[in-house]
């Protein structure tokens, strides 16, 4: 199963429950289809303190990141890039979702779930995937600072 | 001809707008729309990379420097990008 | 937060938010200082094919795996190895859960969730605690065989 | 003096037992624990690394090869884990 979602605002449990829902049956039958030795999932998180590139790189403090995507060629990157970490690491599952606009400090912008017959193949999968997304997929974040 | 490129992140936040325009030879190709963008738009310079490393999505896919650009061509700078 | 357990039977979503529940509110607190930028879980799922190396290494059937644990050492060098991996790694947080018993195809036997400030500690973390988790904690898998 | 080593794993299933006695000398080094398991249960013997490679832990620790088993330690074989 490849899924890659660009979603408006955080990522929240809730949000990410009905965004998958769709694919649930799916998700069950392949989590007990025994082939599944690991499971990895990720959470990019927005922290409150970044280095202000505008002020000689000295860290402020943050309200929010804004996650500016240039789409539909983003979400289509998401999908291409997912669909190939998961040819290229045997992957079984993966589940990639990414916000778009405003996420507040301490809510989620990114999560990616793999799963997989064993761990070595989860572990280089997420980093693969985060490697390459940070070069290929057009996503970019501006600063939301505090006061 | 004109092609108006659009613009993301850093680039568009310092200049302000989610679009320029260079003026190029008829059917330029990428690394020429990445030259021009260069010498007409110095504004832009800290968010460039060096043309020849410079990425241009054509309708929605990277391309290579020697694609030429036909007009109606939807035409974007990806610069350096920040997902995750 | 350094967290670890030894749980009996298979890691449910349930009964890992029961043995969670004493440490929610420091769980909460920890989530929104705006100090984590990744965190990162793992899930040990127990597969359906296994080697036999009674049988010359083939692939036969499993029903489910029964985890042995040597009590208190288990448990003690488990948490020792939360604490150790969480310095070393500059961990902001670390939850291991490991099954007692039997866990069947399909079920959770291992469940491990770090949050640190960046991706590249929780992807080191994790790695390191798993390869240190088969060396060094008292625990041993019996296969049960099906048919 | 006799010691009692606690086994796990492979080795347990294989002996049918969770315990094993070795007869060793008085005060014996957890070096001459493992070599006395060797000799006297070569049933174990697949379970086990060579002696100077073998772990015991003693009250729930793991223990050098020169350490002193006393009469009341905890013994136990530590052979190849697999958690996870």
């Amino acid at each position: 199963m490849v899924l890659a979602l660009i979603i408006d605002g955080p990522l929240t449990p809730e949000f990410e429950a009905r965004a998958l829902l769709a694919h649930a049956d799916q998700w069950r039958l392949l989590a007990h289809d025994g082939t599944i030795g690991a499971t990895l999932r990720f959470e990019g998180v927005v922290r409150r303190a970044e280095r202000d590139p505008e002020a000689a790189d000295v860290e402020r403090d943050l309200l929010a990141l804004d996650y500016q995507t240039y789409d539909p060629m983003a979400q289509r990157g998401l999908e291409a890039l997912a669909a190939s970490v998961a040819e290229r690491h045997g992957l079984r599952s993966i589940v990639a979702l990414h916000s778009r606009g405003r996420v507040g400090v301490g809510e989620v912008s990114f999560v990616l779930e793999v799963a997989a017959p064993h761990r070595v193949e989860t572990l280089a999968a997420v980093a693969d995937f985060i490697d390459r997304l940070k070069q290929d997929v057009p996503i970019w974040k501006r600063a939301v600072w505090a006061g | 001809m004109q092609v108006e490129v659009l613009i993301f992140g850093a680039a568009s936040f310092g200049a302000k707008t989610d679009r320029v325009t260079v003026e190029v030879s008829a059917a330029p190709t990428v690394r020429e729309v990445l030259a021009a963008l260069h010498a007409q738009h110095p504004a832009l310079k800290f968010a460039l990379p060096p043309p020849a490393s410079g990425r241009l999505a054509v309708n929605h896919s990277f391309a290579r420097g020697d694609q030429a650009i036909r007009p109606g061509d939807e035409v974007a700078l990806i610069t350096l990008v920040g997902g995750g």
